[in-house]
């Protein structure tokens, strides 16, 4: 009995990370329409940054309100390199997107000129977020900025970068953002076929992004950053820096982000400010607290269902939809904390703590205390 | 000259009007920690009561002086409905706050948008708000002054509430730790309640200066939630006086940067500016100290 | 004056006290003693009113305060110095204390007794040595006027000449008559020269029990030894 | 794309109801303005169907929620085409929402109409435009201006494309007037605060502002510029996205200013009475109409027309069909150029007057053709710094 | 005399002005077990505080030819010294069993971290044992009480195998049972050790103390056995009152 336990606790998670490889790579391609399965391909590119933020945020204690800073790096990182395939289809080597001549010049930066280059654009797509959030991380770990000072300075990161995309519309095509793809590396975008391969490419490394949580769930490194979420100041009396293992967790959130952004741009045929905002990112958020943040597969299965949740309750109640949404919110945060991934556990325990439940929802451990809390 | 004395003189009404909608939040942020991205509908409501107060009493010269109480009544009362319904139970986890508090900005949003139309509704300003006075080349509107007066009002109110009575203590001794207010005699409930109503208060007032320069429409609380937050962040948690700062700098310093540069990148510079600045001093311009590791 | 009857309390799904029952009679003091773990804080947490009680009742002066809030209680004569030398870190030693009355002469009084807060009155809380911190905590508890007091290991981390300052004055406290106490303590000798009558916890239980005084030190630590 | 080759239309038009997508932000920052036009859908739909639909079928209306996310439009439009099998979608107001849709439409073969005065540069087979395109509005604007005799011009606008695109377009143009343009300004689509911008305008004291702001951004503009001490008398504006809707929220700050447009309510002509009293009737006495409301429930028209012209709902029959497809609209007659899809239309100047309704001052001749691409502009040189 | 001493000279901590810690000197020997007693606010805890890079300090620290004042914290514990907490802080989501193996990162390479742990490595069933644990072990560490979390802290110093332990009153609200084992532990533990040891329970101080050194102000006021200490008038009049001889805690 304790045996098939621990071998459950062991093993179970990657039984469930299997049911879902099984369910987006096998039973949805063959049972949804090619317009359903291409909705669910753009869930999956969220689904795979929340697992990112499950990461940072449910194991990290960082609440990342901006991470659609990093899912809009990689997003307009292959979004630039589709839109010079497509100029260079029709307008040859040298030729450079419609939306500069329109709006601009036509003269395109240097910047874009690497991002003809497919092999460039993919290092990049990891890279960038990583150096990005690298620097970013640094300088926000090492002085000690976190709690919700960290929440709220990510949140007005992603309004600036949003700003700043509406800002320069002649280099990103500002508030429109950018679309027209017509090919992917060489592939026809219109053609269903590689629309339901680039969505297998999306399934794929959202199982992937699973099996590197999984593992770090499990891993010394994992138990680590629970601590450091928990007392980020004792950690250092262990002989760690709490800064270093903050950014590691923040850094591959930062690049799954990217890469869910990255698979976002052909899926959906566009990447813009409103895809990367404030508002994009919190609900980003939503998604994995929905899910549970701190569940491995919570945050995934969070991000689909709030993906599938805007578009089945916006297609039932166009005009009512918001009001379900918000709901939504309220709901889950405040009767599951722990997200809806928990909500067995949570009643059978309940049920075992009758007959006199707590006044007052204290199911979850008290706040970390440093949320709030300012330390020299 | 004007050069100078435009983005000073406009900026500081801006900063004037960030210190409005942030002071609420120091309150409810601040000193409480709960973070309420709800408070820009508040915001909204105290617009939306400037337009209503005006359809009742249409002298606007009467009715805009009429709006600033009945606006901190409705955006209070709003604000002790939030806190009694769903902020009460949730002060030990202060950042979920956040994400219920965006379900609630979303469905006052869509409850505004039904209740009032998409479209916005007039907001007349005053006949004795009407004009400008030249200062060094700027037309300066004297409705930006009284949104000045009315910060520095709404701040001095506040600054004796906490600091000449006895609930200025509550409140931080809530926050700080609740268990052991109580065990003192301090009824938390009582303290959240009141904390909540004035801080939501607060921003019923804000909405009333901002609906004179926008008029009301749904979304008008999201536009100035996120730089509200900032300014309180960047002041420092439970700090006014940082507050008064990070807000009257923020709203100059985005003028001249938009004078400068443009609307939009100044926006962005301003907040690199934030970003950069609490590298310096991470945990706002005044900082509170404690030993050991909490 | 404070009675517990049959509570059983815990925290979530684990019980931590299991039918404990306990009387402090009016102008008595009773002490709970117990290793680490048995539930004394507990046992506190449930009198105070800071931890609902599963099963059983909570009464002070005859009247079932059992659901009444922590704040309620203390208004009605009850005093608590929790354990962990707590503080409101953020206000100034004054304010910990004005937080409770801003009567000059009420403050005076307590200092009087902690004579070593006078120089720190403009320090903040957070700031202060655990000791400080606990004289502190002890001095705001003793502003709040109680009739009963109950106090949790209020000499953990207190220098030896104040902690025979605090037997004094919890001693002179009693010796008044018009107030009970109930203290949690691990220094059986001082708890028992302080009381009249104790109780000894283990996991959970009232295991032993009886009157006070030097004479049940005997009892106290076979009790304990178990 | 590659037009219609791999794409069989699902449409079902053997029942006795045809199926309509309407594709509006009905939640999002673009409500404000979307909102209206899906109202005026609707009530065109209610008429059709009251008097025996198109083709004798019943529109069938399927609303979505564009979000006022170009993502979601381009979800949306996508569901309707593929998903319900609606025969045409009506909708989008930003260039952004039209701009995500337009692959998504030409890849799946469908068609869109979309109601709003634009930029232009741009003509697609399975878009109709109802509104505007810059040559019937923008450049009579200028025209206006011109005859007014201006001689100095601030450009103050939304930063985005639609002003951006604009105000290329009109500083060409007013270079070819004659016109200098002492000042350009943008601000974020809806930003509150002009009081900087405003300032400028003072100290740059130009003959005349051309204001291409969008939506709920241009209340805190007009406040702000009454504010500084500027009026319609000492330096007017010309706007050509303030509208009956948006007027009233400006109150007496806006009285004297001008716009540029192809409809207003004040229109006088049989179709238009018709039009506002179905309208109020529907929704209202205090409802206002205005341009793109009036284009969309054009919009819905022209395409009952072109159906039975056609005598089918196949998209190439209908795009075949196309050419000289007219209605007469409450804005006047409007005929469709079969070659770029945009409509002839009639460029108006109005002027607020108290009340917030719009007196003309000023009508181009007869309907303006549609030149998207601004080929009979000999000055526009679209690859100019 | 080797190396493997910690030596503090001319320390002193400053708060605002406000002089905490003032020109300490101090030789903290292996193999002894030093007890650090003094009033309340003499400076104790700051000291430790200093000496582990939690405060900034002046003077010098040094512990085998390194000096800690220029050393981040995690880099002094890499270098053996670890310490607990006045109020005891354990990572509260965690279990026992992992805050005491977490305890044990410094030993492994970076590279294993992405590694999970198989089973529980000897040294911290050890701990486990020695710490009386064990039952406990799967449980959260957040639930623990007050004396449990403080051995937990001792034991997470076992698994660190720190060569310099600083405890901050480690057996305050113990019971005297408690505190027996506690001593014995410490003693044990002690002879290939520096530790020192911050306590007010006089007793205890008798039962263990090989040296005691009396803080006051800031200063040190003495240095000494015991006796020594106790026999002292000043440590008597600031510290011991009058109750010095019959300090009987139980
Ligand atoms: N918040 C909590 N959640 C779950 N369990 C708890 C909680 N607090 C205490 N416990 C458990 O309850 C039991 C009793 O704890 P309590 O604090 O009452 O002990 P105590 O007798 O006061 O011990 P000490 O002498 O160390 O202060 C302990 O086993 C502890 O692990
Ligand atoms: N950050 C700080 N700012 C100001 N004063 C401080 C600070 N930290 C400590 N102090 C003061 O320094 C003095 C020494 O404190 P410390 O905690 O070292 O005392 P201690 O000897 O450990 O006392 P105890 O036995 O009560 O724990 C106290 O008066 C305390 O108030
Ligand atoms: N097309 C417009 N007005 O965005
Ligand atoms: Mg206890
Ligand atoms: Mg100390």
């Amino acid at each position: 009995m304790k045996q098939l336990q621990t071998w459950g606790r062991t093993w179970g998670p990657l039984l469930g990370i299997a049911l879902i490889a099984i369910a987006l790579l096998v039973v949805a391609p063959a049972v949804l329409s090619p317009f359903r399965l291409n909705n669910l391909g753009k869930y999956v590119c969220w689904a795979i940054a929340g697992v990112g933020i499950g990461l940072a945020w449910g194991r990290g204690g960082m609440l990342v309100m901006g991470q659609g800073v990093f899912f809009g790096l990689g997003g307009y990182a292959m979004a630039m390199h589709l839109k010079l395939e497509a100029a260079m289809a029709t307008g040859g080597p040298d030729a450079v997107p419609d939306f500069m001549v329109l709006y601009g010049d036509g003269t395109m930066p240097g910047w874009w000129e690497p991002f003809r280059s497919g092999a460039f654009t993919l290092t990049a797509i990891v890279v960038l977020p990583a150096l990005v959030a690298t620097v970013l991380g640094w300088a926000i770990f090492k002085r000690r900025v976190r709690g919700a000072y960290f929440a709220i300075l990510t949140q007005a990161l992603a309004v600036a970068f949003a700003t700043l995309l509406v800002a320069t519309i002649k280099q990103t095509g500002g508030f429109n953002g950018l679309n027209q793809f017509t090919q992917f590396f060489g592939y026809n975008l219109y053609d269903p076929a590689n629309k339901r391969m680039i969505y297998s490419i999306a399934a794929t490394v959202l199982v992937v992004c699973l099996v590197v949580v999984w593992q770090l769930y499990r891993s010394r490194f994992g138990e680590l950053l629970v601590a450091t979420r928990d007392a980020e100041e004792r950690v250092r009396f262990l002989g760690h820096d709490p800064a270093n293992i903050k950014l590691v967790a923040f850094v591959l959130a930062a690049v799954m982000a990217s890469i869910g952004g990255a698979l976002f741009a052909p899926i959906t045929g566009i990447i813009s400010p409103s895809d990367v905002d404030a508002t994009a990112s919190i609900f980003l958020i939503a998604g994995v607290a929905l899910g549970g943040r701190a569940l491995l597969l919570g945050p995934a299965l969070g991000a689909l269902a709030v993906g599938f949740g805007r578009t089945a309750l916006s297609e039932s109640f166009p005009d009512q939809w918001t009001y379900f949404l918000g709901l939504l919110f309220i709901v889950v945060i405040l009767f599951f904390p722990a997200g809806l991934g928990s909500v067995g556990s949570q009643v059978r325990s309940r049920l075992r703590a009758l007959p006199s439940p707590p006044r007052r929802t204290r199911t979850t451990p008290a706040a970390p205390a440093d949320e709030l809390e300012v330390v020299r | 000259m004007d050069a100078f004395t435009t983005p000073l003189l406009a900026g500081t009404a801006t900063g004037a009007l960030l210190l409005i909608a942030a002071l609420g939040l120091a309150l409810t942020f601040g000193q409480m920690g709960v973070i309420n991205m709800a408070h820009g509908e508040f915001l909204m409501a105290g617009a939306y009561t400037t337009y209503l107060t005006q359809q009742v009493v249409t002298d606007t010269d009467l009715s805009i002086l009429l709006a600033l109480p009945v606006a901190f009544l409705v955006a209070g009362s709003l604000g002790l409905l939030l806190e009694v319904a769903i902020i009460q139970w949730m002060y030990r986890r202060p950042l979920d706050t956040l994400l219920v508090t965006v379900g609630v900005s979303l469905l006052l949003q869509q409850l505004a948008k039904d209740l009032f139309g998409a479209q916005g509704d007039p907001v007349h300003t005053p006949g004795w708000l009407d004009g400008n006075v030249d200062v060094l080349g700027y037309h300066w509107p004297y409705r930006q002054m009284f949104t000045i007066v009315l910060a520095v009002a709404a701040l001095a109110a506040l600054g004796a509430l906490l600091k000449y009575t006895s609930y200025g203590r509550r409140i931080r001794a809530t926050v700080q730790n609740r268990d052991l207010a109580e065990t003192m005699g301090v009824s938390t409930r009582t303290v959240d309640r009141v904390t909540f109503f004035v801080g939501s208060g607060l921003a019923g007032i804000g909405g009333v200066a901002v609906s004179l320069i926008s008029g009301t429409n749904p979304n008008l609380g999201t536009t100035y939630i996120i730089s509200a937050f900032l300014v309180v962040v960047a002041g420092g948690l439970g700090q006014l006086k940082g507050t008064v700062i990070a807000a009257f700098t923020v709203g100059v310093v985005t003028a001249y940067f938009t004078d400068w540069f443009s609307s939009s990148m100044a926006q962005v510079l301003t907040f690199a500016l934030v970003v950069v600045f609490l590298q310096l001093r991470p945990q706002g311009l005044f900082t509170v100290r404690t030993r050991g590791l909490a | 004056m404070l009675e517990l009857r049959d509570v059983t309390a815990g925290y979530g799904r684990t019980r931590v006290l299991e039918g404990v029952s306990l009387h402090v009679p009016e102008g008595g003091a009773v002490a709970v003693m117990g290793h680490n773990g048995a539930g004394k804080t507990t046992l506190l947490r449930v009198a105070v009113g800071l931890l609902p009680v599963m099963r059983g009742q909570v009464l002070l002066d005859g009247e079932d305060v059992t659901r009444l809030r922590p704040n309620k209680r203390v208004a009605r004569g009850l005093g608590y110095v929790p354990q962990g030398q707590l503080s409101f870190p953020h206000m100034t030693t004054l304010e910990n204390l004005q937080l409770v009355s801003t009567q000059l002469s009420a403050i005076d009084g307590v200092l009087d007794t902690f004579p070593a807060l006078r120089d720190l009155l403009g320090r903040r809380a957070g700031l202060l040595s655990g000791g400080q911190r606990q004289q502190l905590a002890i001095a705001r508890t003793l502003l709040t006027n109680p009739r009963m007091l109950i106090l949790d290991e209020p000499t953990e981390g207190i220098q030896p000449n104040v902690v025979a300052e605090i037997e004094g004055v919890i001693a002179a406290l009693t010796a008044r008559g018009d107030l009970s106490v109930l203290l949690v303590e691990q220094h059986v000798g001082f708890a028992l020269r302080s009381t009249d009558a104790y109780y000894v916890l283990e996991s959970g239980r009232v295991t032993s029990s009886g009157a006070g005084g030097p004479g049940a030190l005997d009892a106290v630590r076979t009790a304990m030894a178990v | 794309g590659d037009e219609g080759a791999s794409s069989t239309s699902c449409v079902d038009s053997s029942g006795d109801t045809i199926k309509l997508g309407f594709l509006n932000s009905t939640s999002g920052a673009m409500a404000i303005s979307e909102q209206t036009v899906r109202d005026s859908l609707s009530l065109a739909a209610e008429q059709i169907n009251a008097s025996g639909g198109i083709l004798g079928k019943k529109i069938e209306p399927v609303v979505e929620d564009g979000a006022s996310d170009p993502a979601v439009f381009a979800e949306k439009i996508e569901k309707l085409l593929t998903g319900d099998c609606v025969a045409a979608v009506f909708g989008g107001w930003t260039s952004a929402s039209r701009k995500a849709m337009l692959p998504v439409v030409e890849a799946d073969h469908g068609l869109l109409f979309y109601p709003v005065q634009y930029e232009g540069l741009e003509a697609s087979k399975n878009i109709y435009y109802t509104g505007a395109t810059t040559n019937q509005q923008i450049i009579p604007a200028m025209d206006f201006l011109k005859s007014k005799g201006v001689k100095t011009l601030f450009l103050a606008g939304s930063d985005y494309v639609f002003p951006r695109t604009a105000n290329k377009i009109i500083k060409q143009y007013a270079a070819e007037l004659g016109i200098k343009i002492v000042g350009e300004e943008y601000v974020p689509l809806d930003d509150d605060d002009w009081t900087t911008q405003v300032a400028k305008i003072v100290a740059a004291k130009p003959d005349f502002v051309f204001n291409t702001i969008n939506g709920s951004s241009n209340v805190g503009f007009i406040k702000a510029y009454y504010e500084q001490g500027l009026t319609a008398k000492t330096t007017p504006i010309i706007s050509v996205s303030i509208a009956e809707e948006e007027a009233p929220a400006m109150g007496k700050d806006v009285t004297g200013q001008y716009a540029a447009w192809n409809y207003f309510e004040s229109v006088e002509s049989p179709t238009n009475d018709a039009f506002i009293k179905a309208f109020q009737d529907k929704y209202g006495k205090d409802r206002p109409t205005s341009d793109p409301m009036e284009a969309a429930y054009t919009s819905l028209y022209l395409y009952k027309n072109l159906v039975e012209k056609a005598d089918s709902f196949d998209v190439d029959k209908i795009n075949a069909a196309a050419d000289g497809v007219s209605f007469d609209a409450p804005e006047g007659t409007v005929t469709i150029d079969g070659e770029n899809h945009h409509i002839a239309k009639t460029a108006l100047i109005g002027q607020i007057n108290a009340d917030n309704q719009f007196d003309v001052v000023w009508s181009s001749e007869k309907p303006i053709e549609p030149d998207p691409f601004l080929k009979g502009y000999a000055w526009w040189d679209p690859s100019a710094k | 005399m080797n190396d493997d001493y910690l030596e503090v000279r001319g320390v002193c901590v400053d708060f605002d002005g406000f002089r905490a810690i003032d020109d300490v000197d101090l030789t903290l020997l292996q193999g002894r077990l030093h007890f650090l007693i003094g009033p309340n606010g003499a400076g104790k805890t700051t000291l430790v505080d200093a000496v582990t890079g939690l405060v900034p300090a002046s003077g010098l620290i040094r512990y085998r030819n390194q000096d800690l004042l220029r050393t981040k914290p995690h880099r002094i514990v890499r270098s053996g010294i670890g310490r607990t907490f006045q109020t005891a802080t354990v990572f509260e989501g965690l279990s026992v069993l992992q805050n005491l193996d977490i305890a044990g990162g410094i030993h492994r390479r970076a590279w294993r971290m992405g590694l999970a742990r198989r089973g529980t490595p000897s040294y911290v069933e050890e701990a486990l044992e020695t710490i009386g644990l064990t039952d406990l072990r799967e449980r959260p560490a957040g639930v623990l009480a007050h004396g449990q979390k403080q051995w937990l802290e001792i034991g997470m110093l076992l698994v660190q195998d720190a060569r310099v332990m600083l405890l901050d009153e480690p057996v305050a609200g113990m019971s005297a049972e408690e505190r027996e084992q506690t001593g014995d532990l410490l003693r044990r533990i002690g002879s290939e050790r520096t530790i020192v040891v911050i306590e007010h329970d006089m007793e205890f101080v008798r039962s263990y103390a090989d040296v005691v050194t009396v803080m006051h102000a800031g200063k040190v006021l003495a240095e000494g056995t015991v006796a020594e200490i106790q026999a002292d008038p000043r440590v008597q009049e600031v510290y011991l009152g009058r109750t010095a001889e019959e300090a009987d805690h139980a």
